[in-house]
Parts: structure tokens; sequence; C-alpha cells
């Protein structure tokens, strides 16, 4: 077989191409030969059909993504925005810090370990390549039915994927979610999110400058993984049917990882690194045309050094290999040394790949020959953009007009305790910790909270106290029902989490999961949930830094709920002032903040209780909110309460029962003036929280409340081995704690 | 003057930091160690912190057993320097026959972290001297391969001679950290060798030492503070 | 009683870390000359009963569903004499 | 270029978890007729030069101190044809 050369395309204008089992369509190709002048090269095939896949090159999403930008509140904080690896936000004392969510949900259902596992990874070299050391990992997770034999199968081996690789990496897992949904069956949902910190002149950005430099692929040696993978996996629909569709699965190293990311902040700190990309989706397609378009310059690359794990491959699957652990930096030359030396002592094998030129071309050789001569730009960020047709569904009116409010409740306090204590033990909201058991979270020695507190907590400086917090949240129900306004109390509820750990939010990373952007009902969601978010940002003054999109979850025609996950990131001055969400002393008194009305659209309770989802989701006040965050953050500051936990799904009663739980003490609730006793526990209004507050603290703060207009309820004190609602039931501690802690090792046995 | 402890990195160790910062908190100097290096820098004691070294992919501990740092980590232990082995650093010791036994996969074949009760057994140890007889302390456990093998003579041999160091507590409920979390035998958490100088155990004391931070208690500062009096009283 | 023995091993263009790291491993520890090593696992069934025709297949099936993960694992099933 | 398969088994005496929990998953899964199961490790190395007496007792040595922990597991090597 003759090489496919640029010299060779040049002269077979009509060679036939399979642009079409690469995931091009017929109008990219051609424009493709515009582009060139003439055919690709199979080599430059590779490469655009990878880029200008869905995954890599954003064309459905790209136009409504926009809107983070442009709506992008003004903040300080703000680093590095949108378009980089990770967002960057100053956090203070000189100190940085980069986060970021990710998808690897088709990976994970194929081979739930290693599809887990390499999402860790994948996402921790995002972080490093911004210059950061990864001090955490989250990882907000979605799975069908819980009692569906095959969550039995994606579950635990998921969960074991995500601590195999994060735990041995030495990064404690600090939050996430675990939410069961029928609608996930065919598509879990596997996300991760890693947290990394830097001062402020570490930060490294993505581009290759200087001519001359030289290029340097570092880590794992390149394999046959995953070839195709990128545009196969992320195109087209996942079909079951259909194996000789499903990717190679890759297979993480998590101690290669750990050695990258040791021998990676070793040359940062002595500044060795002009430029870095990690190695993700696309492979050194990506990681070579991106250096080379963000930077000044051309680059040139010889392939043959490229260090191979399987010597059969061909130019075109070198470039679109996706083996995980590899990194490429940009090195000035009289700098090479230092870096080869640093890579040998951490047992890293480093080649120099290419170098920097002073032209504008990416140009790629093979056995002496050119295979690629492009304009990286043209790869990298001049792909397809759809403005893809969408359209209110049909069915979202009948859906909205099925008013939850409508269904039976229940009636006198026996049967209420028994929807209570059901809606309690289902796996939604029953405890997560056999998962959460299965994580490091002490790793580093810097983590404050962790699972099952409201937001994570990591010690950013020794000598201040000087922390970061992260909370990541999303519900599909909501958001199914309406979502614009799924997404901004998606982005609520996570900064409401940040806020009653104490920290203030600064930022926010988001992973939008949907399903076929080619559907226009799933494309009306996925506009909606932007706008949602990106106004909800807006009006809390959270830049979206960054962020993933995972579009096709379907089986067949059957879409996953739309389910933008959010992460919002915070700041606090010093971590021994962040507020647990434990009822820790007994005495204390309970508050209720915000208002309740009855709001049961999605709500935990219609879908335990009645199977339902209809109606409205809870309405959504962004003022109320950042409200509610200043009093949670001023209580913490002042040392006016003891605890606070957000109240979310399942209502006042989840709170309650988790705080309670978690401080080994019960509780006398009663339930306020004109409220009933039902919408008082499980009603699902957003913008609330529950504090326990000493006495001697109570008027100072009811003052404060008071004095800024959050409204502020005594529903009761922290007393007893019981909770109980007065004049409806009592549940012993130890039946609650049965209850919420038996209900998931049930079921996974 | 005071005494400097040294904290060996391989590839793959993860609390490294930690334990250095533990060794500061307890009031000595830590003294990084790398593993490719025999000169143990002239510390007075050491720690093999825990991790992955190499992946632990062949079994927990056995290829960086083989290290050259390990070459003078052996021959000063034997010579009666302190060393203590936490979670990978006690399987560590354990693949170079510093101590007898092995660790295997824990019974419930997965990674279980959580805060930890343990009765100190034994305080006739470098690390254990400044707790009491029979304390019970909490520290966090994290590892998937913990689970303490040996036969039965040594076992035996072990409790006769007084040198199970740790123990897992029983005596309350497993979500308050009781009961023994791998399936050791003799729930038995950490051991020491029958000079009393080298120290293993599973759970992590250098996870334990400041209020606020993990579980917020400080009970693992122990055994830094007993090497410590040991080798400044010296 | 017979044995039955199933030995599983990642397809080989599959990256086995644990293989890897031996085989690096092994230089320092004095032993050259092995250019590959891969680290699999081998089960040891004790099988109740002739092993005929029938149970093989069935203990193929075992393998292939259960015991091995065939998306990146192949297997080999023999009897021990 | 030959292959040398090295085969680590826990002890007999030694608790087998791993065994147990594909045993104990067996008959949920419909395979009966397995009395016991253990679970072990196999190399496969591959191995330059001729497979003599003197490789096979360097192999051995390596089996030994290296690939298995005689405190708790046995090994055995063969060459594979
Ligand atoms: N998959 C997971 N990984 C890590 N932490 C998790 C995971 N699932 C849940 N958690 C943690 O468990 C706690 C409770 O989860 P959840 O009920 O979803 O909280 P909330 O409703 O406040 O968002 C939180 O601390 C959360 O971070
Ligand atoms: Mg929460």
């Amino acid at each position: 077989m003759t090489l496919d050369t640029v010299k060779h395309a040049e002269q077979t204008p009509e060679v036939e191409q399979p642009w079409k089992e690469l995931g091009l369509k017929e109008d990219e190709y051609a424009r493709v030969r515009e582009i060139l002048g003439r055919r690709p090269t199979g080599a430059e095939l590779a490469m655009y059909s990878v880029m200008w896949s869905e995954h890599c090159s954003y064309k459905s999403s790209k136009v409504h993504l926009r809107q983070f930008g442009e709506k992008a509140p003004r903040s300080d904080a703000m680093l590095v925005g949108i378009g980089e690896n990770a967002g960057v936000v100053d956090v203070g004392e000189g100190y940085a810090v980069t986060f970021k969510v990710e998808s690897h949900n088709h990976p994970s259902y194929v081979e739930p370990y290693q599809g887990a596992a390499t999402g860790v990874g994948g996402i921790v070299r995002d972080i490093i390549a911004m210059g950061a050391r990864p001090v955490a990992v989250v990882d907000p997770l979605r799975m069908g039915a819980a009692d569906h034999p095959d969550t039995k199968r994606v579950l635990p081996g998921v969960v074991a994927g995500i601590g195999g690789y994060g735990n041995s990496l030495g990064l404690p897992n600090i939050g996430g979610e675990l939410v069961f949904d029928a609608c996930y069956q065919g598509n879990p949902l596997v996300n991760a999110g890693a947290v990394g910190v830097m001062r402020h002149e570490d930060i490294h950005l993505a581009k290759a400058s200087g001519a001359g430099n030289k290029v340097i692929l570092y880590g794992a040696r390149t394999g046959g993984d995953g070839i195709g993978g990128a545009s196969i996996l992320a195109s087209e629909t996942f079909d079951a049917t259909k194996p000789s569709k499903r990717p190679a699965v890759q297979v993480g190293d998590p101690f290669q990882e750990k050695l990258l990311i040791e021998c990676t902040l070793e040359a940062f700190a002595e500044k060795l690194v002009v430029g870095i990309q990690d190695l993700g989706a696309a492979g050194l397609s990506c990681a070579t045309s991106e250096l080379a378009s963000n930077g000044s310059g051309g680059m040139r690359v010889e392939l043959d050094d490229v260090p191979l794990r399987d010597s059969t491959l061909s130019p075109e699957e070198i470039l679109m290999s996706e083996s995980q652990e590899r990194m490429c930096a940009v090195v000035e030359p009289d700098k090479v040394e230092r870096f080869l030396a640093i890579c040998e002592k951490w047992d890293v094998i480093a080649t120099v790949i290419g170098e920097v030129t002073d032209g504008d071309r990416l140009e790629i050789f093979w056995h002496g020959e050119m295979i690629v001569d492009v304009d990286p730009r043209t790869v990298a960020h001049e792909g397809p953009v759809y403005e893809r047709p969408y359209a209110r569904p049909s069915w979202q009116d009948t859906l909205q007009a099925d008013d939850a409010g409508r269904l039976p409740r229940p009636e006198g306090g026996d049967e209420l305790r028994e929807q209570v204590i059901e809606v309690l033990g289902s796996p939604n909201l029953a405890s997560k910790a056999w998962v959460t058991d299965q994580y490091d979270r002490f790793v580093q020695g810097n983590t404050v909270l962790a699972q099952p507190e409201d937001s994570g907590m990591i010690r950013v400086s020794e000598e201040s106290g000087l922390g970061v917090a992260i909370a990541t949240d999303g519900n599909g129900r909501y958001a199914k029902l309406d979502p614009y306004t799924g997404a901004q109390l998606a982005l609520a509820e996570a900064y409401r989490n940040v806020a009653a750990g104490g920290a203030r939010p600064l930022a926010v990373s988001d992973c939008l999961n949907f399903g076929s952007p080619e559907d226009p009902d799933v494309m009306w969601q996925f506009v909606e949930a932007v706008r949602g978010l990106a106004d909800g940002c807006q009006v809390l003054g959270t830049p979206v830094t960054g962020g993933n999109v995972s579009l096709y979850n379907q089986t067949g025609e059957a879409a996953i709920h739309p389910t933008p996950v959010v992460a919002v990131l915070g700041v606090i001055d010093d971590v021994a002032r962040r507020t647990p969400i434990a009822f820790a002393d007994e005495g204390h008194l309970l508050y209720l903040l915000g208002e309740t009305r009855e709001e049961f659209g999605g709500s935990a309770w219609s879908q335990v209780v009645h199977d339902h989802l209809g109606g409205l989701p809870p309405a959504v006040d962004l003022e109320r909110e950042r409200l509610l965050g200043e009093i949670l953050i001023s209580a913490s500051r002042d040392g006016m309460v003891d605890a606070a936990h957000d109240l979310s799904d399942g209502g006042l009663i989840a709170a309650v029962t988790e705080s309670c739980l978690r401080g080994g003490h019960g509780a006398r609730l009663v339930v306020p003036d004109g409220l009933s006793a039902f919408t008082f526990l499980l009603s699902e209004s957003a913008g609330r929280a529950i504090v326990a507050v000493p006495r001697s603290e109570e008027l100072r703060f009811t003052d404060m409340c008071g004095a800024r207009g959050l409204p502020a309820t005594r529903i009761g004190v922290v007393d007893g081995e019981a909770l109980e609602v007065q004049g409806e039931f009592t549940i012993p501690l130890d039946e609650l704690r049965d209850i919420h802690e038996s209900a998931i090792p049930g079921l996974l046995g | 003057m005071t005494a400097r402890i040294g904290v060996v990195t391989f590839p793959g160790t993860l609390d490294d930091r930690d334990s250095q910062r533990a060794v500061r908190v307890a009031g000595a100097e830590a003294v990084p160690l790398w593993h490719r290096d025999k000169d143990l820098k002239q510390v007075d004691a050491v720690v093999l912190p825990g991790g992955f070294s190499y992946g632990d992919y062949l079994r927990a501990g056995a290829i960086s057993r083989f290290s050259p740092v390990m070459e003078s980590v052996i021959e000063q232990a034997r010579a009666g320097m302190p060393v203590l082995g936490i979670c990978n650093g006690f399987q560590v010791l354990t693949e170079a026959h510093l101590l007898p036994g092995a660790m295997l996969r824990n019974t419930a074949l997965h990674f279980v972290c959580r805060d930890q009760r343990l009765r100190v057994e034994s305080t006739a140890t470098d690390w254990t001297a400044d707790f009491t007889p029979g304390q019970e302390i909490s520290v966090p456990l994290k590892n998937i391969d913990g689970r303490y093998t040996a036969d039965e003579r040594t076992l035996d041999e072990l409790e006769a001679e007084g040198r199970v160091a740790f123990r897992y507590a029983s005596g309350g409920p497993a979500r308050d950290g009781y009961g023994n979390p791998n399936g050791s035998q003799r729930d038995i958490a950490g051991i020491t060798n029958a000079a009393g100088n080298v120290v293993g155990l599973m759970p992590h004391p250098e996870h334990a030492v400041e209020p606020l931070i993990g579980t917020g208690r400080t009970d693992g500062l122990g055994l830094f503070t007993s090497v410590l009096k040991k080798l400044v009283s010296a | 009683m017979a044995r039955v023995v199933v030995d599983v091993m990642l397809k080989p263009e599959i990256l086995d870390p644990q293989g890897q790291a031996v085989q690096r491993a092994l230089p320092r520890l004095g032993f050259d000359g092995i250019s590959d090593v891969r680290q699999g696992k081998r089960f040891e069934l004790e099988v109740d009963g002739p092993v005929d025709d029938a149970a093989l297949a069935r203990i193929r099936q075992m393998a292939e569903t259960f015991l091995a993960n065939t998306v990146i694992e192949d297997f080999s099933v023999k009897v021990e004499s």
C-alpha cells in the first residue's frame, strides 16, 4: 500500500475516501476539500473527522454556549475563562483554583469500571494542564432504576472504577451525587469533576509559541485505544444491537497518571514549560492542532518518533489514538534536557516529537514524507457550526398541566409518617455511604468537609486557613418539567450548598447531559437549559468558567431527562469557620430560612409515593438565593450558627433527618402556622435552608435575618433520641438510621 | 536540635506530604527521602507512607520493597532505627520481611474508607509509648488490600510476645468505626518487630493530627510524639 | 471430582499496566532477557461429577459471561489432569 | 522467543474471598455443580533466547522472590509449547 502523502493526495483527487465511516457528513467532507484545495490525505481526514465530531467541536451546542460568555457577570475573580482546558478563578492570597466537570457516559455503560476510571483520568489531566496540583475530585452519577438488574452491573463497576483511579492518584473524593431514575437505564451518566490549586504565576495555557521550541510527548506509549472513538462515540446514538460500533475500551493506568502529575508539577516549578496540553479525546490530532492554532507559529511533527505500544499502528491510527495518560508540552530548546531528566526521574517516557515553526501550518511527517499539511485553526477551531432546529415539545403543555398538587395527600399523622418513611428510605434520598466509603476522602490531609456534607471543602493554605468548597447538583425531573427553570434550580442548589458550608460562591462549571440534538424536542430542552443557566449565573454573579456537553444520551427514540449538572466553586477565608450539617448539640434552636410553598412538581414525594412526574418544578428566585447565601455566609463567619443544611429533594424532612443522624441527636419540630404538616415536611420550595442556632446567638441571628428581609421561622429544637413532629408523629433515631442507611446496601447486596 | 525523621517517596506514594506534615506537627524535622537513593541523609527515624507504590500492581508493596532506599532502611531497621510503615508502608515492611505476615484483599473485596476505632495493645514500641495500654483511638482507615494474614504459629508468637501493636476495636456499632473492617486475622491492625523499633499498621495516623481536618481528631499524633520523645531523650 | 482451569488474560491490544509494572521492575531486580510480561487471572474450579462435553460447554459459557469480561479479556478453559 | 507461564495461587489454607465471591455468585447465574473456586494470577513471560535449564532456574527464582509472596502463595512455572 502506498503511503497517502500530501503529494499523493494532490495527484489523486478522485480517490474514494471513507469520510462517512469516520462520521463526517457529506458537506463537511466537501468543506475539508475546499479548505485544503485538494482531497485530504488519510491522516488529514482522520484529524478533521475526530476534531469535527460533536464531542470535540461542539457543533450543535456552540451557538448556544456563547451566552455563557456574553452574559457572564463581571467578576474580578475570573483569571482564565471558557475555552481553555479548564477555567481558573482567583481565590485570594495569590492562589488560583481551576475546576471542571466532564462526562464519560457511554464508555461507562460499555465497561463500567474502565469507563469511569478513565473519566477521572481525563478530567484530572485537564486540571494539571492548567498548571495546578489536583486537590480533589467529585463524581455526579445518574443510574437506571435502583432495582433494575443492569444497575447492579453498572453502579458497582462505576464506583469501583472511580475509586480505583481517584484513590490511586491520591485525590480525595469530596462530593458528587447518586440519582436513580429509569430514564437513565440505557444511558447512565458518569460525570467526573476535579479541582486544582496553583499560584497565580503558575497558570499555564495550551499554546505553542516561539519558533524552534520543542514539542515533547510524554507519558504512556501510544496504542490502538479508542481509535475513531471520539467521532463514533459522540456523534452517533449508542446502539447495543450493533456491537461492532462499540468503541474499543480503554484501560486506565492510574499509576502512570500519578507519575504524570508529579513530573508535570516539577517541570512547572522549574519554569520549563511554555505551553501544555493533555491528550484526551482525539489524542494527538487534538493536542497538536490546538497547541499550534492557539500559538503564534506553526508546528512540525515527526510521527515516527511517537513511542508506540503496538508497532503496527498506521499514522492515521497514531493520530486518532486515545491512549490514556499522555501529555504534550512545548519546551524551549535549552530546557529540553532538564525536562527529559525530570521525566526520567519519575520513570515517565518522554520524546521530542516535533517543534514550533515560523509558519502557520501544522505539518506532520511519516517516514520522511509529509502526510499532513493544514492550517491548524481549520482543524481545531473552524469546524462546522450547526443551528439545529428546535421547538417546544408538543407534550410539554400536557406534562405541565398534570399538576402534582392534585395527587392524593396523606390523611392524618400515621399516613404522613408512613409516606415520610417511604420517601426517606427511597434510594435517591437514602445514605450514599455505600458509594462514598469506597472513596478516599482523607488523602492529602486537607479535607475539611466531605460527604455527606452539603459541599466538599478543602484547605488551600495551612498558614491562613484559606479554603475552597465545591458542590454539584442537577435534577433531571425538574428539568424535564421545565428545562429553563430546571437549570436554574440546579445552579441555585449547588450555590446554596456551597453557601451552607460557609463559603462564598465564585464560579460555575457544568456538564450538560442531553439526548440527541437532532431531535428538535431535545434541542429545545438544551437551548432552554443553557439560557436558564446563563441567565442564572448573571444574576448570581458567578460566571461559567468551563464545562462539558454530552449529547446523544438516548436509547432508540427515548432520551434521558435533560440533565444539566452544575458545579459551584466557593471560597472561604478560614476553614475553621466552616458550617457542618450535623446537629451536634442539644438545645440548639432550629430555624427554617426562606419560604415554603405548595410545590410538589418533580418532587421526591410525587415520585416515590405516586410514581408521578408532572406539573411545574419549584419556582426559582435567584435574588432570594443570593440573600440566603449572604446570610449563611455571615452567620458562619460570625459564629451565629452551629449547623446549616440546604433544603432540596425530599424537602425539610430529608434535611432534618440527615442533620440529626450526622449529629447523633433528635429534634422536635413544630409545624408553623399557615402550613400543613405535609407541605411543611415534603414541599421542595427552593431558596431554603435550616440552621441550628445556639440560644446565645438567637437574637443576633434573627435580627440579622429581619434586617435583611429574609424570612426565618423558628421550627423546633435539637433534642432527644427521636425525630418528633409535634401533633403528627415520632420516629426514633435508630429507626430513622436504619431506613436511611440500609436502603442502598439492601439493593446492591 | 530536634529529631530528623525521613519520609520515603516511592513512585505512586500518596501520603508522603501528609506524613511530613504529621512529623512537623509533632515537632520534628521532616526529611524527604527518594526511593532511588540509598542515602538516608542521617535521619533518626523513617516513615514509609501510604499510597499505591508502583500502582500496587503485582502485590501491594512488592516492587517498592526492592528499591535502593529499602536496602538502607532494612539495614538500619535491623540496627535498631525506628521505622514506621503506614498502610502501603506496612505492606512494604511485610514484603521486606521486616515484619511477619502478608496483606490480602479485604474480605468485602472493595476499597474501604472510614473513621476506624483502634485499641492500642502495646505501648512497648518506639512508636506507641505515648499511649496508654488499652487506650482506644480513632483514625482514618482506607485500603483495599488490608487483610492481615499470617500462619497460626506466627500469630500465636505475636500474641505471646506482645507484638500486636494495634487491634481493630470491637464493642460498638460499625457506623461509629468499631469492628474489623477487612477480615484481618485476630483483628490485627498493626504489629511490631521483636525489638519494638519497627511498627506497621494499616490505618492512617498521619491523617489524624489536626483538629478540623479529616475526622477532626488528633488521635494519630501519639505515634509521632512517641518516637520524637525517644529520639530526643536518647 | 475434577479440576477445570480458566485462564483469563487481557486481549493483546489492551493496555496491561500490571504486566508492564512487573516487566519494568525485572531488570532492576537483576532479571534480564524478559521482553514482555502480561498479567492475568487464573481460576481453578472444582467440578462435581464428570467433566464431559456438556459440563465443559457450561463452563465455557460461564467464563464468557462471568469470569471474563470479553470486552477487554480473552479466556481459555482446560481440564487439569 | 518462547513463552513461560508462572501461575501463582494462594496457599490452600489461606482464605480466598475473591474465589469465594465467584463461587457464591455461580448458582445465582444458573451454574451449578462447582464445589470450589480459587482465584489466582497468571503471568505470561516472553523470554528472549532459549528456555534452557538455566533460564528456567532464573525464572523460578524470580517467581519465588518476586512474582509470588511465598508467605501466602504457591507458584508453578511451565514452558508454553
Ligand atoms: N457519587 C458520589 N460521589 C461522592 N459524593 C457523593 C456521591 N453521591 C452523593 N455524594 C455525597 O453525599 C452527600 C449527599 O448527597 P445528596 O443527597 O445528593 O446531597 P444534596 O441533596 O445536598 O445534593 C453529599 O455530600 C454528596 O456530595
Ligand atoms: Mg445538597
